[in-house]
């Protein structure tokens, strides 16, 4: 079905139960466009996203990989969002520093409330791993050249 | 291998309109493990839902996805659907394609090729997912209200009221806290005592209600429902069950040295006193720092003068357990230690006093009975200088003083000048003031008439400096409005103190796992929505314990804290949530990492015997409490062995969803 | 004089056990070993006693009383351990032995000396018997590269402390980090590809590593989604050091351990070094294992802590 | 000489290191201030007004020479902005543009009475000398 489009990324949106699962279904009751190739998955929380997640969705040809939490401070967990903003700074920093582009990671707090930011959010988001390309690089970077 | 049904909804056109939903399950007919999968108008109506009840039994599914609206609308309906056919709730698996496909995407080849992928996520977790129970435990229909101030003694009559026991730990030797110390209370100027005392009494002959003074937590276990505490009652050297109160004792006492905290220290006490006339419960108490028996051996006047033979000299702590099934934290505040702010010569001169002690001079039950004298010499002031904001408002990094405004400084100090001048209408009376904070019903109204009718001088700006000349205090100060700098010769000065947290709260929120701020005020559940409840289960926040308020503030947030213990100790049981954290105890290492991020103390570990290819013996596991867990999931990233998972969002669950969506 | 103390402790307690050292094959071979008040005589502690003991009292755990030898950076290590309730502190008898470098065999090999049959130290020169006569060498040109980033000469936990120790920290020990981080990203994959490509998965780093020390691994756990299943699951083979490094973060004291041991000679410690750094530079400076009973800055936070999107060239500064 | 260059409000953050914005305009430090009378531009309008951009005006006040640097404004300062470090700063700027000396070491002593604080000497030759 994809033969005849020009290649568009893939993208991996976790969000957390409580605000941004529903902020994107804010931007869904809003009519909010955001591209297609954007897929969510819930998780209760932005804490619950181990990195082994994120490494397989880029091992299994994700272009880019996005987080959406509550706003720090906002947690319905209390402290959850705290502890996932600290992996993930790791994280990100570490991938970058493996030659991962940091554009195809992102962290982004979306409220329950925040709809257009969410829509917003995601827009930019592809256009952002689209500038970057197919990524290619963690499904390589292997033990075997 | 799972036996999955699909059924994709159209809801009318919403989803119909840019998904293909026919093509949608027909492509999902060929995946793993799905036996069956159709279509219809209205997955959720009464029809829709009956279709997969019969799809349920006829194809003798083990899970069903539902590909329509958000999960967050209607997931609660089809797990009830699948239910009633006998299926476990959590076998269903909801593939969001309204909210998150169907509305924000306008070409349906795009629409149903998204729609298909989403789906294929739902079938790969749904192909993980096992079957889970929420869990029960069981109330003690018990409540424990720790403080015995105004917000302690109105959350435990409601309580009470509706049938429940109540405890009532207080630390002080009577229940009343800072409002039994209070002279009037703003906007309406009642008397506090006249308000309080009452209240006071009433808990104290509430059937239901048990007053343990003098005494403090000691430690507390267990979870919402479920708690044991271990109360220590301090030893008062005085027979609570014998002393009657007649205060015989408290006149012959010899020793005169004690400071007298409820009078906030401006006069002396016996060794043996009974903290003021309605003290609740009305029994005296030995302070075994001043007691000349208890220090020497030499005295024991009190014993030989009581009566009812009360006073007991060898009385020891007394450590008292108890089952809980709600805790309430009430522990109020105390104004800041006002030593630090010797720029208004607080330490060189008597004069100069924190608003509670003002308050203390004007009541009539005060140490100088009521009259407004100035400590140093007794003498009728003339020019009373009132600063606020002394320790509020000041930033995080300023050597003293708290970030936050204190809230009631502001009405406070315009009741205390207009007391004062109402009384005394030859006094002079000047606030300095950064900005008048009065947002609440009357409160405007009540300081305008401070100005407007009592002529009180208010100023707008700071005080820099006070030093004593002589009798006098020199106020030194801006007027911000006029632009110039004044200067009064003042015979008392009333520093309108920062409020904190009573010093206890912090070890408190320690040993109840309650989350504090950083300036040791109890964090609410949620800001807006839960504001009377800590983020742990079973705890509940009354008063200034969660933030500085007013007395009708703090009845009022008492009375909706008691509403919410009601409404967890009027269950007989609690159902836990099913989605809750596990630990493989094969693959557990014990190594504490899970128990420091869990937000609810819910992991705790023991000594298990293990069998495992790995390892044979005893080791260190952890174990979560399932009443406690709330299923977060941040101890399963920490995890590094994937020993912790969360049922319902398990590693493989979640990986399965990346599969499919990165195929 | 380390082996005369232990024969003193034995006389207190004769049913001690003692972990220290044992003289491999080769010369410069020192294999950690258990050894009782029999075996004693064989324990040996010199300049080739590199390895960390730390991991090794995991599989050497008994009822009886253990005397362990820790060299200052191995005490970290220990430390850690005792954070985490792998090892309990009251359990063992720590005597910090002192070190002033551990000696790299493969560099000794790596001068292009044959024919080694024995090592002797002499101060600062290290004395060569060869099949064809004797070379010195000044001891400095041959330490292992984890000394050149030596933590200090204290021992972080010690019952006693026997000998001197030097710290013998060379420059700057996040310099290559630093060289990686300011090359293009493109450089920096070519970098990693070209050194994870050696990687035959012997998995010596892991049996190696204090911190990854799990008793199940989380690749071996069937319920982690991650499990490896031969070719039907390539993420292990692609991801292992990557999921390695951010497993142990907040946890690795920097022991070195992984790269001393990896046959193929990758820089794996660069990957965790880059992590210390980020988390020094980020939350402020921690050193795993400074003491027993640390929080670790990922099982932490600050309500100010910088957000995980700010642009970082190369993830550094 | 007229100040020619341009001044802002960051420039004088840098200099300071003081955040006037954090200012609340409580007036403590104006409360404090022991030569209130004769500073044209009392330390809590400094606050304001370096948040405001308004440095010109300060730098051609006369209260960034009657300042006596005795800091009992930033001592006072809740908020820990610190006006007499504003004040400074905003001196220095002129200070550095004029290019010379507001005051010489030799006139010091027709100029001091028994009255004026050792501080006062002692801030003053460190201010007004470069």
């Amino acid at each position: 079905m994809s033969m005849n489009r020009e290649w568009t990324p893939n993208i991996v949106a976790f969000c957390c139960n409580w605000c941004s699962y529903a902020g994107a279904d804010l931007a869904g009751s809003g009519r909010m466009n955001y591209p297609a190739n954007v897929k969510i998955i819930r998780i209760p929380c932005s804490c619950r996203l181990n990195p082994m997640f994120i490494l397989r969705a880029f091992q299994r040809g994700a272009d880019g990989v996005i987080l959406c939490g509550c706003h720090p401070g906002d947690c319905h967990y209390s402290t959850g969002n705290y502890y996932a903003r600290r992996r993930m700074t790791v994280l990100f920093s570490l991938l970058d520093y493996m030659g991962i582009e940091r554009g195809r990671t992102r962290v982004e707090w979306v409220s329950a409330a925040e709809g257009a930011k969410f829509a917003a959010t995601m827009n930019d988001f592809v256009k952002t791993v689209t500038e970057l390309g197919e990524n290619k690089k963690l499904g390589d970077l292997r033990c075997k050249k | 291998m799972q036996k999955i049904g699909v059924f994709v909804c159209w809801c009318g056109s919403n989803i119909a309109a840019t998904v293909d939903v026919k093509a949608v399950a027909e492509a999902l007919k060929s995946e793993a493990g799905v036996v069956f999968s159709t279509d219809y108008q209205y997955m959720c109506s009464e029809n829709g839902q009956a279709m997969i009840r019969q799809a349920i039994r006829e194809h003798g599914l083990t899970g069903i996805v539902v590909c329509s609206c958000s999960p967050r609308m209607h997931e609660a309906t089809f797990r009830k659907t699948a239910v009633s056919a006998g299926l476990n709730p959590y076998m269903v698996e909801i593939a969001n394609i309204r909210e998150q496909c169907s509305w924000i995407h306008k070409d349906m080849a795009e629409g149903t090729e998204k729609a298909i992928v989403l789906a294929r996520a739902a079938v790969a977790k749904l192909h993980k997912n096992a079957p889970l129970t929420a869990g029960t435990s069981p109330v003690t229909k018990r409540a424990l209200v720790i403080g015995g101030g105004i917000a302690g003694i109105q959350t435990a009559l409601d309580v009470a009221d509706a049938g429940f026991e109540v405890d009532i730990v207080e630390k002080a030797p009577t229940i009343g806290g800072r409002m039994a110390q209070l002279d009037k209370t703003f906007p309406t100027l009642d008397c506090s005592a006249c308000i309080l005392t009452p209240k006071m009494v009433e808990a104290a002959q509430h059937e239901k209600i048990n007053i343990i003074s003098y005494a403090e937590l000691d430690s507390l276990s267990g979870f919402v429902g479920n708690f044991t505490a271990t109360i220590r009652k301090k030893a008062r050297y005085i027979d609570e069950d014998k002393c009657t109160g007649c205060g015989v004792c408290t006149e012959k006492c010899p020793s005169r040295k004690g400071l007298d905290d409820f009078n906030m220290k401006l006069n002396k006490r016996g060794a043996v006193y009974i903290p003021f006339a309605q003290a609740i419960p009305n029994v005296a108490v030995i302070d075994p720092e001043q007691c000349l028996k208890l220090r020497t051996g030499k005295c024991g006047l009190c014993q030989k003068v009581c009566s009812a033979k009360a006073v007991n000299f060898e009385q020891k702590d007394e450590l008292i357990e108890r089952q809980y099934g709600a805790i309430v934290v009430a522990t109020g505040f105390k104004p800041i230690d006002a030593s630090a702010f010797n720029e208004y010569a607080y330490n060189d001169s008597p004069d100069v006093v924190t608003s509670l002690e003002f308050e203390r001079i004007m009541n009539a039950a005060g140490p100088t009975k009521g009259q407004l004298v100035r400590p140093s010499d007794r003498e009728h002031p003339h020019e009373i200088v009132f600063i606020q904001c002394v320790g509020s408002r000041c930033t995080e990094d300023a050597e003293k003083g708290k970030p936050y405004c204190s809230k009631i400084c502001c009405m406070y100090t315009a009741k205390h000048a207009m007391l004062v001048r109402e009384k005394y209408p030859d006094v002079n009376v000047h606030v300095f003031y950064i900005d008048a904070r009065t947002p609440g019903k009357n409160f405007d109204e009540f300081y305008r008439r401070a100005v407007e009718q009592y002529g009180v001088d208010y100023i707008k700006g700071m005080v820099g400096k006070v030093s004593v000349e002589g009798k006098k205090l020199h106020v030194q100060g801006s007027d911000l409005l006029n632009g110039e700098q004044v200067h009064i010769n003042a015979d008392m000065v009333v520093l309108a103190t920062a409020i904190e947290p009573d010093p206890t709260a912090r070890a408190l929120g320690t040993m109840l796992t309650a989350s504090m701020d950083t300036n040791d005020f109890f964090t609410e559940a949620h800001p807006k929505l839960r504001p009377v409840e800590s983020p742990t289960a079973g705890v509940f926040l009354s008063g200034v314990a969660q933030g500085p308020k007013d007395i009708p503030e703090t009845v009022a947030q008492a009375g909706a804290a008691a509403a919410k213990v009601i409404g967890l100790l009027c269950k007989n049981e609690l159902t836990c949530n099913a989605c809750v954290a596990h630990a493989n105890e094969a693959a557990c290492n014990g190594c504490s990492q899970c128990e420091r991020v869990c937000p609810y103390g819910a992991i705790s570990y023991e000594e298990r015997e293990i069998r495992s290819p790995e390892f044979r013996g005893v080791r260190r596991i952890a174990v979560v409490n399932e009443a406690v867990c709330q299923g977060c999931g941040a101890c399963t990233v920490t995890c590094p062995s994937a020993a912790m998972d969360l049922k319902g969002f398990t590693n493989s669950q979640i990986m399965s969803e990346v599969d499919a969506i990165c195929r | 004089m380390i082996v005369n103390r232990l024969q003193e402790l034995l006389q207190d307690d004769e049913n001690l056990q003692f972990v220290g050292w044992e003289k491999g094959e080769t010369p410069f071979d020192r294999t950690p070993k258990t050894f009782t008040a029999e075996t004693l005589g064989n324990l040996c502690y010199d300049s080739f006693c590199g390895s960390n003991l730390s991991k090794y009292l995991l599989s050497q755990k008994t009822d009886k009383k253990t005397v362990v030898l820790l060299k200052p950076c191995d005490s970290y290590s220990f430390n850690q351990l005792c954070t985490e309730r792998r090892l309990n502190r009251d359990a063992y008898h720590v005597i910090g032995v002192g070190c002033k470098g551990k000696i790299d065999g493969e560099k000794i090999r790596k001068t292009g000396i044959k024919g080694i049959l024995s090592v002797r130290e002499e101060g600062e020169t290290l004395k060569i018997e060869t099949l064809y006569g004797t070379t010195e060498i000044p001891r400095k040109d041959v330490l292992l590269d984890k000394c050149l980033a030596c933590k200090g000469k204290e021992h972080k936990c010690a019952d006693e402390v026997l000998g001197e120790s030097e710290d013998t920290c060379v420059g700057d020990k996040y310099e290559t980090v630093a060289k990686l981080e300011a090359m293009t990203p493109d450089e920096r994959f070519a970098f990693w590809r070209e050194e994870l490509s050696k990687c035959i998965r012997c998995n010596a780093c892991r049996n190696a590593c204090p911190a990854c020390s799990c008793i199940k691994c989380v690749f071996d756990n069937p319920n982690s989604g991650v499990q490896n299943k031969a070719a039907a699951d390539d993420f292990e083979e692609n991801l292992f050091h990557i999921i390695r490094a951010y497993h142990v973060a907040g946890r690795c004291t920097d022991c070195g351990e992984c790269s001393r041991v990896c046959p193929q000679g990758i820089p794996l410690h660069l990957l965790n070094r880059k992590i210390i750094r980020d988390v020094n530079e980020f939350y402020g400076d921690y050193q795993a294992g400074d003491a027993i009973g640390q929080r670790h800055p990922l099982t932490d936070f600050t309500f100010e802590d910088s957000e995980p999107n700010a642009e970082r060239k190369g993830g550094g500064k | 000489m007229s100040l020619t260059n341009q001044v802002t409000a960051a420039d004088i953050l840098r200099i300071s290191g003081v955040d006037a914005s954090r200012c609340m305009q409580c007036g403590k430090c104006s409360g404090a201030c022991p030569n209130y009378d004769e500073m044209d531009i009392p330390p809590h309008r400094f606050a304001i007004m370096v948040r405001q951009g308004r440095i010109t005006e300060l730098m051609e006040s006369q209260a960034i020479y009657r300042c006596l640097s005795c800091f009992a404004c930033s001592q006072r300062c809740p908020r820990n902005v610190e006006p007499a470090k504003l004040i400074e700063a905003v001196r220095l700027t002129v200070i550095r543009q004029k290019g010379q000396n507001h005051m010489k070491a030799d006139s010091i002593p027709e100029k001091l009475d028994e009255k004026l604080p050792q501080q006062a000497i002692v801030s003053a030759m460190r201010k007004y000398s470069k």
